[in-house]
């Protein structure tokens, strides 16, 4: 199994930050290092896909004088979704960050669980 | 090719083209268009179905010149039809009901960003229901995410933005396992649409290749789309979320987007991973003991609840269970009550929370007991129809949720380990919903008590949009409850075609 | 007789003579269902919350200030959670790691040519793409025509989050409410900004247009070369960011006004939406699309696919440049 | 819809009535309008219920899925049923003329007392189980209001304590359902059993399970062990022609409901011997002996007599766990004797309530100074509610203590009398006092409240007084002559067991 995996070196890094990315997001009460997990993760998520599309000593997929054989060009298949991926992830970030200005304002505070309560004081008061 | 067979391609991109004209309109017009834009898009469902129904088969669809597994598809068929036309009802009676608190909780020259959010929202769910392309689900889940998100936060109160937060937090957990699912099942069967992924997937079953990661894939695919859907453990932005949205927003999240979710899964369960793989890896298992653990709990929780709208957004997480308890059975019949039950909820559902804003409207805008005391004769309508839709909910005969009841009582019998424990857990989670939503009933027919506080200028009638819709709502409901026959039927065939 | 006992009121028995009588009522307690967190549970979680806090600055002075010993123990209480939280955090990191770990070790080795993904389909991209598609770079023409409805969907992604940080983050100027103008006048900070920062405009004087044509060249050369309308689009956001920051929001406002933002948004996607209907609906109706693919390696080549990427690029350049503004002040 | 339509009607036409008296406004201003229209309506239902028991057949309404269906049937068993509660159901309304002139929002009391009757004549008729379950769940429903009627804080903890039990076995019952559903052809009644001996193969526990549930929960509606507590809540606060509906016939309902399930679904013979049976007869000899107990120490009225109906439907259903023909004959026509009598005395516990305002027993000293006819009526009623012959009680007691003993039952045939007996010496001991008391107050009695209030002699209106005196009567001529209806139930009972 060790070595299998020192084989699959990258896709071993891309599986331990996603689980680390995955557990901030999850379980870390600060907000900003709650999107710093979540981008990690989704990071980690286009690293594996992007290491998964590679094969040994070929060219990236753009044609180049005419070669159009498959053992020229790696897999464009993972290349096209890390593109779609990484829109996706800055998408999502840009809408977690503007909640979290929103919310500091409000609160003066990033942790989440504070937010809570003091979202729950304001409404019965 | 037949013209109708264009028709699902057309209600999705009617849906996004509708979705990006209304950021140059005004609110008024945005929702208009939003309104008939549903409408077109459900008779386009309609028609879609009806092909189905006719011709008797699927179609897939391409999307571009290129056939699978080469370029995207879409697919077609009885299951997809009447799920989308389902939709297209709820959403339609649901935006049309809360038409009024849209403009009170939305700014004004916000509102056609909110209309963004619906057209998105249904050409999302449109997609979601006919793809038939992995990676394109991906896709549409996180704009059913996002727009799922827009619709809390733009009620702009401090509960309704940290409750997005968290709704956020948690579908990002569940979009990562899902996409990181989807890349080992790239990586083990080269291909992203389900057709031709099925085949491979079913040729390295047959082989025994790989099998611990078709386990892990199951098991992530699983749990990210159970996360996204609030099944019980992963259910804690449940209530916040559906409890201080605005009406419209409440009805649509608890009714259509867990289910869209759902939907998915069970595609994904049928289309791609083969679902006697599923049965016999045991992921169906773990599924229906998470299902009825949310069954009895989302109930015990909702019973602790004084606000009336969070107990109702319990009642979702129990309602769920039951959705999953109901494809955790394993056989096919539990499959078709669960998606029966799909459509039971989402329609009673999102009736609860339209006709509770008619008895908030009369009861000074306040959501617990003592407030609601006797508003069901202040709004009459209202009391009606949220008596009807708790009814339904408890199980009451000749109401929707009967019949899902029956459904999974039957289809238990067919699988001689989870019998008993589905029964059991069936009555008594049925008991514990009678608990509290016939307390909620009976409170609403109850004489106000001289020592409660006096009610703030009461409005006596609501608009007709949200009598219409209350109205429809209770239509759906019965016509689920008492002619539910066809409709189990066409589930039945559009799973069988699911194949 | 025998003594009456004092906890004879909640006895078994005596709940027991109540049910046999028909006195008990199973909702008695829970009809009124009056909220249950009262101001002073509030103030407790307050207080708990406050004691976490105080406790991860420290907890030695903490036990010096609060004599009360019971303080000192709910901050033990909760410091041990804290620890159980974290010890469990870990714990689950690791599981969630072991289990995809243990999964890729029986995943097929990277790198190798014969892995199940290099199947059929991206031979056929590679063979056949730049025939059926007119594009160089496989990838762009994979994106944007074999996988087009994905790469729509991506889009609406992105227009779609832009609405929402619209919805949080704009303040309109004309808002009546009170709250909003005072939110208005608390995030203008341009008084605190170097105004006309000599060094940074002489900068920006020369690189924004650099920038610019370099953004420009990504998005048209999308389906030659490394890039597309994503890439560029982003070059050419940070290019109108620069010069925002050099120059002020009132030069920039004589280029680009929020109604610009919004025009040029809707253009692009119109165009992009009703480009792909067609490509999607003769395609789906076998019908020949008369779209010319010209000649691989021209600037005006491959159909659809170099427009597409000039709208993708505006959508993408005016949403980056509109993230920006609104996290700044909120609005443009 | 396919089949006979007239038996559509006694249950469309009190419903819609109903529907008319509630949602119209005139009815809310003019009494005599309201009465006259829902008295009429009974009559009519009386006619129209006696049409369709004549005309028979059966009626297929919706198929709720492939093999479930909503249907109308008429047998021996409906007949009887529907016959009673239209009767009963008709005296009971025209009592309420009078009374409910003392009520507010009467038109909402006639409203739903119409439509209960509609739901409950289709219950009466229900062809299947599922069609019984709906009619039943929607009794519970319509029935609800009547409860709830004075709106007072009791009086919703009462509705709220009605439903929560009824809903409850209701549940418990449905649990049962489901499962008889699978291992079944159809779920249509026939006299004994409709079970597939191929689908039951291995589930025979779980058959005794669901069906103890389905005892238990429909239970509820009779006042069985241990769902009785509603029964002593409700009633208090009902008017006094709802608790007696409640009492005499909606009790009914649970009886009717558990004869459909035992005899005409799983069959007597699958739990002949079984613990499910000695589990019921404990639970009802347990409910029988402990309602007369708790009756016999209640002060006020009408609570004892709800403690009394929960001993009494545990006759009934004692009667009917001894699975034999006689014990059979005898609850039957105990549902019939007891409906009767126990209508004459909640009528006159509530014609008490109207002219003095009395509720206590130790209150109505000297009644008989007061109502003599009316107390004598309650005489006869409690005489034949005791057993003492030639009054009803005593043959369907007769009937159920000598089915007992030859039950077969082991301990059962000779402790189930036993209880019996002691029973009807406590019923005798809370419902005589009444009578001796009111007639003869004793020496020390001055009647001050009645000089200084003019009651001597006031007795109520005829409208009250009419329907007490034909129940009282009934109640009699039942017990001098019962050959015919002993017959007919001896057919019924040959047929089931």
């Amino acid at each position: 199994m060790i070595q299998h995996l020192s084989l699959n070196i990258e896709e071993t890094v891309a599986v331990i930050l996603f689980g680390v990315g995955f557990t901030i997001l999850l379980l870390h009460r600060n907000l900003i290092k709650k999107i710093m997990g979540m981008n990690i993760m989704d990071t980690a998520t286009y690293l594996f896909l992007a290491s998964k599309g590679y094969i040994t000593g070929r060219a990236v997929p753009i044609v180049v004088d005419g070669v159009q054989e498959v053992s020229a060009y790696i897999n464009p298949v993972p290349s096209g979704l890390v593109l779609t991926g990484i829109v996706v992830s800055v998408s999502t970030t840009a809408l977690m960050l503007s909640l979290t200005i929103r919310l500091y304002e409000r609160y003066h505070s990033l942790d989440l669980d504070e937010i809570l309560i003091l979202a729950k004081e304001e409404e019965q008061t | 090719m037949s013209f109708v067979q264009n028709f699902p391609f057309f209600s999705i991109i009617l849906a996004m083209f509708s979705g990006i004209i209304s950021s140059v309109l005004s609110g008024k017009k945005a929702r208009n268009l939003s309104l008939v834009m549903i409408a077109v898009t459900t008779a386009l469902s309609a028609g879609t179905l009806l092909f189905c129904l006719r011709t008797g088969e699927s179609y897939p669809y391409m999307m571009g010149h290129f056939p699978a597994p080469w370029g995207n598809e879409i697919r077609a068929g009885i299951l997809e039809g009447v799920t989308a036309v389902f939709f297209g009802v709820v959403m339609f009676l649901a935006v049309l009901g809360g038409l009024d608190h849209t403009a009170e909780d939305v700014e004004e020259n916000k509102l056609n960003l909110f209309y963004i959010m619906i057209d998105l929202m249904l050409s999302s769910l449109l997609a979601l229901v006919y793809t038939n392309d992995l990676f394109t689900a991906y896709v549409f889940v996180e704009i059913n995410t996002i727009a799922g998100c827009g619709l809390i936060m733009i009620r702009q109160k401090g509960r309704s933005m940290s409750a997005a937060i968290r709704y956020m937090i948690m579908s990002q957990l569940g979009s990562g396992l899902f996409l990181i699912g989807l890349s080992i099942l790239y990586d083990i069967t080269g291909h992203l649409l389900m057709s031709p992924a099925k085949e491979s997937v079913a040729a390295l079953a047959a082989s025994g290749a790989y099998r611990i990661p078709m386990l892990v894939i199951m098991a992530v695919v699983g749990v990210g789309l159970a996360i996204k859907s609030g099944l019980y453990p992963f259910h804690y932005w449940i209530p916040d979320t559906y409890g201080y949205a605005t009406p419209t927003a409440s009805a649509v999240l608890s009714g259509l987007v867990s289910k869209g979710y759902i939907f998915l899964l069970i595609k994904i369960f049928y289309r791609v991973l083969g679902y006697d793989n599923l049965v016999s890896s045991q992921m169906v298992n773990v599924l229906y003991v998470f299902g009825i653990t949310g069954m009895v709990m989302g109930s015990l929780h909702a019973i602790h609840e004084t606000d009336t709208r969070r107990m109702t957004a319990y009642s979702s997480v129990a309602q769920i269970g039951y959705i999953y308890m109901g494809i955790g059975l394993g056989t096919q019949y539990g499959m078709v009550a669960a998606v029966f039950h799909i459509f039971t909820h989402s329609a009673t559902k999102a009736l609860l929370f339209i006709s509770a804003v008619g008895l908030y409207e009369a009861s000074g805008d306040k959501k617990d007991y003592v407030s609601l005391r006797g508003a069901g004769y202040r709004n009459p309508l209202a009391g009606i129809g949220f008596t009807v839709g708790s009814l339904s909910m408890v199980g009451f005969p000749m109401l929707s949720g009967f019949i899902s009841k029956l459904l999974f009582a039957t289809s238990a019998l067919e699988s001689p380990h989870k019998m008993l424990p589905t029964l059991i857990v069936l009555a008594v989670s049925t008991t514990l919903n009678a608990v509290y939503f016939l307390r909620l009933v009976i409170t609403l027919y109850s004489r106000r008590r001289p020592e409660d506080a006096p009610i703030p200028e009461v409005k006596v009638r609501s608009s007709w949009h949200l009598r219409l819709a209350i109205l429809c709502f209770i239509a759906v409901n019965l016509v689920l409850g008492m002619w539910s026959q066809p409709i189990v039927q066409a589930i039945a065939d559009g799973l069988a075609m699911f194949g | 007789m025998s003594r009456r006992r004092d906890n004879y009121e909640t006895s078994r028995w005596l709940r027991f003579k109540k049910w046999v009588d028909g006195e008990t009522d199973p909702l008695s307690s829970g009809m009124d269902a009056i909220p249950v967190v009262t101001e002073g549970q509030m103030r407790e979680r307050r207080k708990n919350l406050a004691l976490r806090k105080a406790y991860d600055e420290e907890l030695t002075r903490l036990s010096a200030e609060h004599a009360d010993k019971t303080e000192i123990m709910k901050a033990r209480g909760i410091r041990n959670f804290q620890k159980f939280y974290k010890v469990m955090s870990v714990i689950l990191c690791l599981a969630i790691i072991s289990v995809l770990l243990w999964t890729i070790a029986a995943l097929p080795v990277t790198g190798g040519a014969d892995n199940p993904a290099n199947n059929e389909v991206a031979a056929r991209y590679i063979e056949k793409g730049l025939q059926e598609t007119g594009a160089v770079n496989i990838v762009t023409g994979m994106i944007l025509d074999y996988r087009a409805f994905d790469t729509f969907g991506e889009s609406c992604v992105l227009f779609i989050a832009s609405c929402c940080v619209l919805v949080l983050l704009r303040l309109d100027a004309d808002s009546k409410n009170d709250n909003i103008k005072k939110m208005i006048a608390e995030s203008d900070d341009r008084h605190f900004e170097p105004k006309d920062d000599i060094i940074l405009q002489k900068c920006a004087c020369v690189l924004v247009p650099v920038i610019m044509i370099f953004g420009i060249y990504i998005v048209l050369n999308g389906h030659l070369s490394p890039g597309g309308g994503f890439s560029g689009g982003a070059v050419l956001g940070s290019g109108l960011i620069l010069y925002l920051n050099a120059y002020g929001y009132k030069k920039m406002s004589r280029l680009f006004t929020e109604k610009v933002y919004r025009r040029t948004t809707l253009c692009a996607l119109t165009f992009y939406c009703l480009a792909k209907s067609y490509s999607f609906f003769t395609g789906a109706n076998h019908l020949e699309s008369g779209i010319p693919t010209g000649t691989p390696g021209a600037i005006l080549s491959s159909g659809l696919i170099l427009p597409l990427n000039i709208c993708v690029g505006l959508v993408v350049a005016c949403t980056m440049y509109a993230f920006y503004t609104l996290f700044r002040k909120g609005g443009m | 819809m396919e089949g006979n339509m007239i038996l559509l009607l006694p249950m469309v036409c009190p419903v819609a009535a109903g529907i008319v008296v509630l949602a119209g406004k005139m009815f809310r201003k003019d009494r005599k309008y309201l009465t006259g229209v829902s008295v009429m309506v009974l009559v009519l239902e009386f006619a129209l219920t006696l049409w369709a028991v004549m005309s028979g057949g059966s009626l297929t309404m919706l198929r709720l899925t492939e093999r479930l269906t909503l249907g109308l049937g008429v047998d021996e068993v409906s007949r009887l049923f529907a016959v009673l509660t239209a009767s009963v159901w008709l005296l009971v309304g025209i009592y309420s003329v009078a009374y409910m002139s003392h009520e507010e929002e009467e038109h909402r009391f006639f409203g739903y007392y119409l439509i209960v009757v509609g739901v409950l004549m289709g219950l009466n008729f229900s062809a299947n189980l599922i069609t019984l379950y709906v009619f039943y769940e929607l009794m519970t429903l319509t029935s609800l209001p009547l409860v709830l009627h004075e709106r007072s804080k009791e009086a919703v903890r009462a509705g709220l304590k009605y439903l929560f039990y009824s809903v409850a076995g209701a549940f418990l019952a449905l649990f049962g359902i489901f499962f008889l559903a699978g291992v079944s052809e159809s779920l249509t009644f026939t006299a004994g059993g409709v079970l597939n001996d191929g689908a039951l193969a291995g589930k025979e526990g779980l058959l005794l399970i669901s069906a103890f549930c389905m005892i238990v929960g429909f239970g509820a509606k009779a006042g069985m062990f241990p769902l009785h507590g509603w029964l002593p809540t409700a009633h208090p606060v009902a008017p006094a022609c709802a608790s007696a509906v409640l009492s005499g016939l909606i009790t009914k309902a649970g009886v009717l409901a558990i004869i459909r399930v035992v005899y005409y679904v799983i069959g007597a013979d699958r739990l002949r011997g079984t613990w499910v049976q000695n589990g019921w007869i404990l639970l009802t000899l347990l409910t029988v002996f402990m309602g007369s107990m708790l009756a016999y120490r209640e002060p006020v009225m009408k609570k004892r007599l709800a403690y009394s109906t929960v001993s009494q439907v545990s006759y009934v259903l004692f009667g009917l766990s001894m699975l034999n023909q006689t014990a059979f004959v005898g609850a039957l026509s105990h549902v019939v004797f007891h409906s009767v009598i126990k209508h004459a005395l909640f009528l006159t516990a509530g014609a008490v309530i109207v002219t003095t305002g009395w509720t206590r027993v130790e209150q109505m000293r000297g009644l008989g100074q007061v109502m003599p006819k009316t107390l004598a009526c309650y005489t006869i009623a409690a005489l034949a509610l005791i057993g003492i012959p030639p009054a009803s009680g005593f043959v369907s007691k007769w009937y159920l203590a000598s089915g007992a003993l030859s039950s077969g039952t082991g301990v059962w045939s000779w402790a189930g009398p036993a209880v019996l007996l002691v029973s009807a010496l406590l019923t005798a001991g809370y419902l005589l006092p009444l009578t001796i008391q009111g007639y003869f107050p004793g020496h020390d009695f001055k009647g001050e409240e009645i000089q200084k209030r003019k009651l001597a002699g006031k007795e109520p209106s005829l409208w009250m007084l009419a329907p007490i005196g034909v129940l009282a009567a009934a109640a009699l001529l039942f017990g001098c002559f019962p050959g015919s209806l002993i017959s007919m139930l001896q057919s019924i009972a040959a047929s089931v067991l």
